[in-house]
């Protein structure tokens, strides 16, 4: 532990992912407790009481974060928490320790600030549920285990919070339990994030094993020697599984497929945990390890093809997406397809940016579809939607702000990270110039279905039938929210302007002393700079693809579902196969979760009651025969006795005569 | 004052005294055989304040001549605790008034009879892991056969009578063979002390210690149940009645993996080292035959029967890793899967005392029914599952890190089997409380009563204890293992002198020849 | 041979023929309260009288052992005390389950009590024989008396041929004992076993060894080993139930008296054929239990494979005859023997004794079938049967386990380690069949419409007691027994 | 003229033969009792030949094999006795001395 880092052992850190921990419970209590009571006076005052102590927690934690914040930013070296000992496995001791640094200040930034504003808007999204207080436990409790991911100062805390996130996510999709499809959503959830929980635990071994010690600092500076020959790829294996545990939790190909069936879980849910906080700890991850990851070239390669390949297919897939939400979705595994490939390509301070402004857009156009999809009780289908602009107008402007930063339209935040990303990409030639191009394909995806999303929801003919459905806008609780994610995603690309326009990359520094030692080892490797005039023409054609196919799209659908029906009639299977991601769900289905059912039932009827136990079971018939035949040997006939006894001593004369020999 | 001994006579003494007192009414017999189980527990917590973390040898000891065996061989009653035995004996000592408490509920036919073979299992369990004479060791070893299989046969489900007489065939023929390797090992070192026995087997070679080891580890295998032993195992459970299979898999279980490491492991380091290979592949093999076992089951009881062989083929798989995490991972995971697995059939055995049926097919949506039960129930899933944060995942990480150092490949094999473990768990939980109620009985399920919570709530404090601070748990055993460390050390380095000498004399280097 | 050395030739004998003398004394008290009218009354109290009297000089042999007596024709050791208490035990037992036992025959019982009496003395000189001759003539005091007992009940069809089955292959074995002893008195020249032990050499000549053979082959058959135990299941069913238990504990342990008197003077190669006969009857035994329906008969093969592990322990001092730890292996296999049949004494004795007591109601309660939920009824005769089982199974907490200990541990130490294994694997079959009557007891629920059955014979009710407070005692707190033995 | 012991024996043995045969072939239980007998004097002469040839050895009478041949010569008559009565009292009750009309016991007999 270098010596750097403010003197040990400050109790205060420990409050960030303390408070929301103590807020579950105190919710999950006044759950529990309701239980008890007689089913009727459901609707007791206990309800608002629940979403203001979460509230409240997160407040709090937001506020210690910003202490942090305000702490580093005030020069002081990275904030220790006290440490307890947790595991000791011999060789070294795993301990309950939380640190501060640059990179998880800014990460429970992020997780606290999107995540007290979420908690506002579910007060008001989740009034007359049932489930009212436990819903809030859940959503605290998962707020305090991301929490404990992201401060967590060694790898095995990390996992705690890695898997306890999995948990509350498996929780909260299946939290109307009642439709048992929500719960198989869950079920799948939680299992698919477990594959990558594994490869995650395999990698673990490895660099215990290999560095004898799982603390971030001590593998970070460990692998700066990686450069040396003797242990390239052990590491390069323990960096390739976090990698596949990363892919498990941040849904990228091939653990992609949980996510879209996460839609089941109520939409603030699906806006925290399925878009701002979980799905980017596989980043974190990667970030926080980042001079292991530069470390092993190859893993690194392989990261940025996947972030495209994943960015391009799951952006074709929301393209043919009816449901409001399951275009959200496939946005989001898009998305985190561009922060992998900003990965890959070395980018690590890009990914983060990208990061941070897609939680602020994303979990604004998951709140505001939610308050659309409250406002038409229940219903997602897009076709069965438009012309909402009147019914709704402030969710259709924060909504149309959301969709301005995701498709990246010029000054937007999402303009500026993601084409900071492409930027790098380009800058680092040779193979990254491929991703470069996927990613410009991408973005031009995503504006077309983020624009096509706008118009059959807001514009157009309203397809709904009056008498059901009576649209009306969502209350304040819900509307305020909105209106602080507008701003901050237009806001936010201030966070990270390009070189270019001479202001400082905030972001960029910030992150600096983190993620220097893997930018001094991939410096050492290549080192592409761009040139002011290329920075202008990236620029410029991001902005001219983003306003063009934007424009396209948007019209297109201005008057309602006919381009969409007309695309399903032309080329109907190419249709079918992209709105169900390429059909890699149903091969899953086929391939793995099949044969794996009936081996199962086959091991257990054919091997194990046939086989083994027929073979026990055999055993004990054979005893009972071979009795049959030895009892029936006394059967009462003298002349047999007298015969088996004269023939047995003339028997034993021979072996004693034999002996005698 | 004569701890141990107390510990264990102190059930026994109450179940003759149940036996014998001519009360009739049930209630005043439960009443008293639940006092003697908390008087055992409260011994038990005694011991474990009393028992001194850095001592590796046996504490609290107490040896009484018994009688002398031809070729003067004294066997002496002798008690004592060490490293290995003392999380057990807590354990046993904490799980049997909760275990009595709810079959007071479920048991009401011959209920005195059940109380008696109750108490007297209890104290056949604890002399296992208390006994450090051998001969006394495998009286108790045997003793506490013959409750269990009352118990399945009297108070069983259906296929009773086939499953007892099974289970009790079973883990007779390997402990029959067993009685020979002890027999053998006395007479061959002419003590039946355990601390000497493990001194002697330690200095004999590699053949000698060899089949010793194999008679021990046979009947151990048996018990634990290794892979192709474990066919009693589903059926005992599904048949037990629910105080009996909680028993069963809390702590028989584990006379199994306790015997491996005090009788195979510690006592004969170079046998454990040339057989830790095959008992890796049988553990991982268990692991994912179990898990696939657990996922092809309509019956919950059986499935979380199979999900004992899947748990206990990690415990094997970290024991004969031999490296300290492995160690310390499979001792401690003895403890977390009898609180797991013990919550899960309880849990069964409350909802099946309401709807009578173990077919996950006549359940659906009882969460909404039964909401208390839905949360402990996933709470124990999790446990067993080894959800960080809960007590089975400080011991599977150990498990797979201790074992990792010793097999990469065979680490990555059974980490599978943490995916499977979810798959078929998860499963059972969906099946069992989410979705719609489709049976009318389901929907008038009453839920868990105020003496249901008092038994399930303190394991499931334990769970989370160990989950976050197993510091004290592993402490207590870091002496004794230690001390089997050195000893493994000291096999693997005549293991590699005894190989230098095998090589050819020109290949041997010069300082060996 | 004038008086004087007759005389001293029964001075020394004093102490060994303790025993045997009370044991006449009876039997004459016996014959004579038959036959005087007034004493007939007397005659119950007799027979007790007189084995506990020789029990007690039995005892005082134990205690200062008188070597050999009678010109070295009779071992007086502690080894023949010891043998001497296990007979009269098993006498005691068959006594006490053959009051209230016969209908009809109620008036023959003085003749049952003198032919009863007369079986322990035949015993006795079997167990102490250093002679041939004498060893004969115990062979026959033992064998005819129960001849007619087996025969007792003339109104059963299956007690009668029980007895003349018993007395044609019994008189078939004696005849094969004697044509042996001839041969082997021809070949040595003596009849004594210490000299028949210095004249081994002439015992591997064909002829001595065919002599041998025979020998040994009547002695198996009196043990009741394989391939001589055909008679045992027949005749041990068929006779009156006190007489199968005298048969089943008393003869065997005679039987296996003596063989272990033969063992130092076998040829140590014989160890492992014996052996090898020793662990197939184990299996023969236990496999022709497991589908017994009849529970005498099971008990009769259970029996047949008790004999077969107590040939292990022989064979094993049999192949130990010669290398350094003969003494040793000679001394354990004595004490092994030694315990395990008196654990076999009081766990099939008092197994037997419960059939007795329970045949008062009715002639079908023999069959297993009848026992069915007994645990509900009769809780206490269930448990103690529970308790015989377990220790004739060799469940630890019994005398059987200690038993079962001593015998595998006698094989061990003559490293006959494979035939141990295969012999534990063997009687987990054994475990089988006796948790089978367990189940039929405790675990089938009883039919309503049986009767419960009466059970009101308080000498049998104590009798089992005994047995039980005997069996549990052997198994915790076996020191009293073991100590003194040696 | 003396006999060669082994005479004797061969003596012994035939008669020890005719016995067996006897005892395991005939049906009649009054011959199989005759044929006991017969084996039990085989071996009285097996003994007394024994005792000659040691007598001859020794150079003075030697007192085992006879005292053997009385005691054996006892026992024969008290079989003799009890195999006839057991005999009538199989006879009572089945009015026959076959031995085929033994019942046959065992898992062949009973309906069980």
């Amino acid at each position: 532990m270098d010596t750097t880092i403010a003197e040990t052992g400050q109790l205060w850190p420990w409050l960030i992912p303390g408070l929301p921990l103590m807020g579950a419970l105190l919710t999950g209590a006044m759950h529990l407790a309701g239980l008890r009571r007689p089913k009727n006076d459901d609707k007791a005052t206990s309800k608002p009481l629940a979403a203001n102590i979460a509230i409240l927690a997160m407040a709090a934690a937001f506020a210690f974060s910003i202490k942090g914040f305000l702490a580093l930013r005030g020069g002081e070296a990275n904030i220790l928490s006290t440490s307890y000992d947790w595991i000791p496995t011999g060789d070294f001791t795993v301990s309950w320790s939380l640190m501060i640094d640059h990179l998880s200040s800014l990460m429970t930034l992020v997780v606290t600030g999107v995540g007290l504003l979420i908690h506002i808007y579910a007060a008001g999204y989740m009034k007359g549920d049932t489930g009212y207080a436990k819903f809030f436990a859940y959503l605290n409790l998962f707020v305090a285990m991301m929490l404990m991911l992201v401060l967590s100062d060694n790898m095995v805390g990390t996992f705690v919070g890695w898997e306890g996130v999995g948990l509350c996510s498996y929780l909260l999709i299946g939290f109307w339990y009642k439709d048992s499809w929500r719960a198989e959503a869950a079920q799948k959830a939680f299992v698919v994030n477990r594959i990558g929980d594994a490869a995650f635990l395999l990698g673990m071994f490895i660099l215990a094993t290999t560095l004898g010690s799982l603390d971030y600092s001590a593998i970070n500076s460990e692998a700066s020697l990686l450069a040396k020959p003797e242990l390239p790829w052990k590491l390069s294996l323990a960096a390739l599984l976090l990698f596949g545990g990363a892919c498990g939790k941040s849904a990228q190909i091939p653990l992609f497929v949980w996510l879209p069936d996460a839609m089941a879980g109520p939409t603030p849910v699906s806006a925290l945990i399925h878009a701002a906080t979980m799905v980017t700890s596989g980043v974190y991850l990667v970030v926080r390890l980042n001079p292991l990851f530069a470390a092993a070239p190859l893993v690194l390669t392989l990261i940025g093809a996947i972030g495209a390949a994943t960015a391009f297919v799951a952006g074709t897939s929301a393209l043919r997406q009816r449901d409001l939400k399951g275009v959200l979705a496939y946005s989001t595994v898009s998305q985190l397809g561009y922060m992998f490939l900003a990965l890959g390509v070395g980018a690590f301070s890009s990914a983060i940016f990208h990061l941070v402004t897609h939680a602020f857009f994303k979990a604004l156009l998951f709140l505001a579809a939610g308050s659309v999809i409250h406002g038409m009780n229940k219903e997602q289908d897009m076709h069965k939607m438009g012309g909402l602009k009147a019914h709704m107008p402030k969710t259709c402007l924060t909504f149309i702000a959301g969709a301005a930063a995701l498709s990246g339209l010029p000054l937007m935040s999402g303009f500026f990270s993601k084409d900071e990303i492409l930027a790098q990409a380009f800058a680092g030639g040779g193979v990254s110039l491929i991703l470069w191009a996927v990613g410009l394909v991408t973005a031009a995806i995503t504006a077309t279905y983020t624009w096509r999303m706008v118009a059959l929801v807001f514009f157009g003919k309203e397809r709904f039938d009056k008498q059901a459905v009576h649209p009306h806008e969502s209350g304040a609780l819900m509307t305020t929210p909105l209106f602080v994610l507008a701003l901050l995603s237009v806001g936010g690309g201030i966070l990270g302007l390009p070189i270019v326009f001479h202001a400082p990359h905030i972001l960029g520094e910030w992150l600096a002393p983190v993620v220097e030692p893997g930018q001094a080892i991939l410096a050492a490797a290549h080192n592409g700079h761009l040139s002011h005039l290329t920075e202008w023409i990236l620029l410029g054609v991001g902005a001219m693809i983003a306003l063009g196919c934007a424009h396209l799209a948007f019209h297109a659908h201005r008057q309602g579902t006919q381009s969409d029906l007309a695309f399903e009639t032309k080329h109907p299977e190419l249709a079918l196969s992209l709105s169900n991601a390429w059909g890699i769900d149903r091969a899953y289905q086929v391939m793995l979760v099949q044969p794996v059912m009936t081996a199962a039932s086959a091991i257990s009827t054919l091997f194990d009651l046939a086989l083994i136990d027929g073979a026990v079971n055999g055993l004990g018939r054979f005893a009972q025969r071979l009795g049959q035949r030895v009892s029936r040997q006394a059967s009462g006939h003298l002349g047999a006795y007298g015969l088996t006894i004269g023939g047995a001593a003339c028997a034993l004369a021979a072996i004693w005569m034999w002996i005698g020999a | 004052m004569p701890l141990l001994t107390l510990i264990v006579f102190t059930p026994l003494i109450g179940a003759i005294l149940i036996a014998l007192v001519p009360v009739r009414e049930v209630r005043v017999l439960r009443g008293v055989s639940f006092g003697i189980t908390l008087l055992t527990a409260l011994l038990g917590f005694l011991v474990w304040q009393e028992f001194d973390p850095n001592q590796a040898a046996f504490q609290l000891t107490e040896s009484r001549p018994w009688f002398e065996l031809p070729g003067a061989l004294a066997v002496n009653y002798s008690l004592g605790i060490d490293g290995i035995s003392i999380l057990l004996v807590s354990l046993t000592a904490f799980l049997m008034p909760l275990v009595l408490v709810s079959a007071s509920q479920s048991i009401t036919t011959r209920v005195r009879e059940f109380l008696v073979w109750l108490l007297i299992m209890e104290a056949g369990m604890l002399g296992v892991f208390l006994a450090t004479d051998i001969f006394l060791f495998y009286v108790f070893w045997e003793v506490s056969l013959v409750p269990l299989y009352f118990m399945l046969g009297i108070w069983g489900g259906e296929r009773r009578l086939y499953a007892t007489l099974k289970f009790f065939l079973f883990t007779l023929a390997g402990s029959l063979v067993m009685l020979v390797g002890v027999i053998a090992l006395v007479y061959l070192s002419g003590t039946l002390d355990i601390a000497a026995l493990t001194q002697w087997a330690g200095t004999q070679p590699l053949e000698v210690q060899g089949w010793l080891f194999a008679a021990f580890a046979l009947a151990f295998a048996i018990k634990v149940p290794l892979l192709p032993f474990h066919t009693w195992l589903p059926d005992a459970h599904t048949e037990a009645p629910t105080a009996g299979s909680v028993i069963l898999a809390g702590v028989l279980l584990k006379m199994g993996t306790y015997g491996l490491l005090r009788f195979g492991i510690a006592m004969f380091p170079l046998a454990a080292l040339e057989a830790s290979t095959l008992f890796m592949i049988l553990g991982a093999l268990g692991i994912i035959y179990g898990a696939f076992l657990a996922m092809a089951q309509t019956d919950v009881k059986r499935l979380i029967a199979c999900s004992s062989v899947s748990h206990l083929g990690f415990v094997v798989l970290g024991m004969f890793a031999l490296t300290g995490a492995g160690l310390r991972g499979s001792v401690l995971q003895m403890v977390n899967h009898g609180l797991s697995t013990g919550l899960l059939f309880l849990l069964i055995g409350m909802i099946y005392e309401r709807r009578h049926s173990r077919e996950l097919a006549d359940y659906g949506g009882i969460a909404k029914v039964m909401p208390l039960f839905a949360f402990f129930f996933v709470f124990s899933v999790l446990s067993s599952v080894g959800l960080p944060g809960l007590n089975g995942f400080v011991g599977e990480w150990l498990i797979l890190l201790g074992a990792f150092e010793a097999s990469p490949v065979l680490t990555a094999v059974s980490v599978t089997g943490v995916i499977f473990g979810a798959v078929y768990l998860l499963r059972a939980t969906r099946l069992m409380l989410f979705g719609e109620i489709t049976h009318t009985e389901n929907k008038t399920l009453s839920d868990l009563t105020p003496r249901e919570l008092g038994v399930l709530t303190p394991i499931c404090l334990l769970c989370l204890v160990i989950g976050v601070m197993p510091g004290p748990f592993i402490q207590r055993t870091e002496a004794s293992l230690a001390v089997i460390e050195q000893r493994l050390d000291a096999a693997r380095d005549q293991q590699a002198a005894r190989v230098e000498l095998d090589l050819p004399d020109d290949q041997k280097p010069e300082s060996a020849r | 041979m004038s008086f004087e050395s007759l005389q001293d030739l029964y001075l020394g004998a004093g102490p060994a023929l303790a025993p045997l003398l009370w044991l006449t004394g009876g039997l004459l008290a016996v014959l004579i309260a038959e036959i005087t009218p007034g004493l007939t009354r007397l005659r119950p109290a007799v027979v007790p009288a007189a084995l506990l009297g020789a029990a007690w000089s039995a005892g005082q042999l134990i205690a200062e052992p008188s070597g050999l007596v009678l010109g070295g024709t009779f071992m007086g050791d502690s080894q023949t005390g010891a043998f001497t208490l296990i007979f009269l035990g098993a006498t005691l037992l068959a006594w006490g389950q053959a009051r209230h036992y016969y209908g009809q025959e109620e008036p023959f019982l003085g003749e049952h009590d003198a032919l009863l009496i007369t079986a322990p003395i035949g015993m006795i000189l079997m167990a102490g024989a250093q002679d041939l001759i004498v060893f004969f003539i115990g062979l026959e005091l033992l064998s005819i008396p129960l001849y007619c007992l087996a025969a007792f009940r003339r109104t059963r069809d299956d007690s009668v041929e029980a007895g003349l089955r018993y007395f044609i292959l019994g008189a078939f074995g004696v005849t094969l004992f004697l044509m042996g002893a001839g041969l082997v008195y021809t070949t040595a020249g003596t009849l004594n076993i210490e000299g028949l032990g210095d004249a081994l050499v002439a015992l591997t000549t064909p002829l001595g060894s065919v002599g041998m053979a025979l020998i040994l082959a009547s002695l198996l058959f009196k043990a009741g080993v394989a391939p001589f135990h055909l008679w045992v299941p027949d005749v041990y069913q068929g006779s009156p139930t006190p007489i199968t238990t005298l048969m089943a504990t008393g003869t065997k342990a005679a039987a296996f008296a003596f063989l272990l008197r033969l063992a130092p003077i076998l040829p140590s190669e014989a160890g492992l054929p014996l052996g090898i006969i020793g662990v197939a009857t184990l299996a023969l035994g236990n496999l022709g239990a497991l589908v017994q329906t009849d529970l005498k008969r099971l008990l009769a093969w259970s029996g047949i494979a008790h004999a077969g592990l107590l040939l292990l322990v022989i064979s094993a001092a049999v192949s130990a005859a010669g290398t350094n730890q003969q003494a040793e292996i000679l001394n354990a296999a004595t004490s092994a023997l030694l315990l395990y049949l008196l654990a076999y004494a009081f766990a099939a004795g008092g197994a037997l004794g419960l059939v007795a007591w329970m045949e008062a109601d009715g002639e079908d309660h023999t069959q297993l079938s009848r026992w069915q939920g007994l645990g509900s009824v009769r809780p206490g005769v269930a448990a103690g049967m529970t308790l015989f089982l377990l220790s004739l199974g060799g469940i630890p907490a019994t005398g059987g386990f200690l038993g079962k200990w001593l015998a595998f541990s006698t094989a061990v130490r003559a490293d006959m380690l494979p035939l141990a294994v295969l012999g534990a694997l063997t009687s987990v079959i054994a475990l089988g069949y006796y948790l089978r009557v367990i189940i039929t007891m405790w675990m089938k629920p009883r039919p309503e419409s049986w009767a419960i059955p009466s059970m009101n014979r308080p000498l049998a009710a104590f009798l089992a007691g005994f047995c039980a407070a005997m069996v549990l005692a052997l198994g915790l707190i076996p020191g009293f027994v073991l100590g003194p033995l040696f | 003229m003396n006999v060669p012991t082994e005479h004797l024996l061969i003596l012994s043995a035939i008669l020890f033969a005719i016995g067996m045969g006897g005892f395991l072939l005939r049906r009649n239980m009054i011959v199989v009792l005759m044929s006991i007998e017969l084996m039990l004097n085989a071996a009285n002469l097996a003994f007394l030949a024994g005792a000659r040839q040691h007598a001859a050895l020794a150079g003075h009478w030697v007192a085992e094999g006879p005292v053997m041949v009385t005691f054996v010569i006892a026992v024969a008559a008290v079989e003799a006795a009890v195999g006839l009565a057991l005999v009538i009292a199989f006879y009572r009750r089945k009015q026959t001395v076959s031995l085929d009309r033994l019942s046959p016991t065992g898992a062949a007999s009973k309906a069980n």
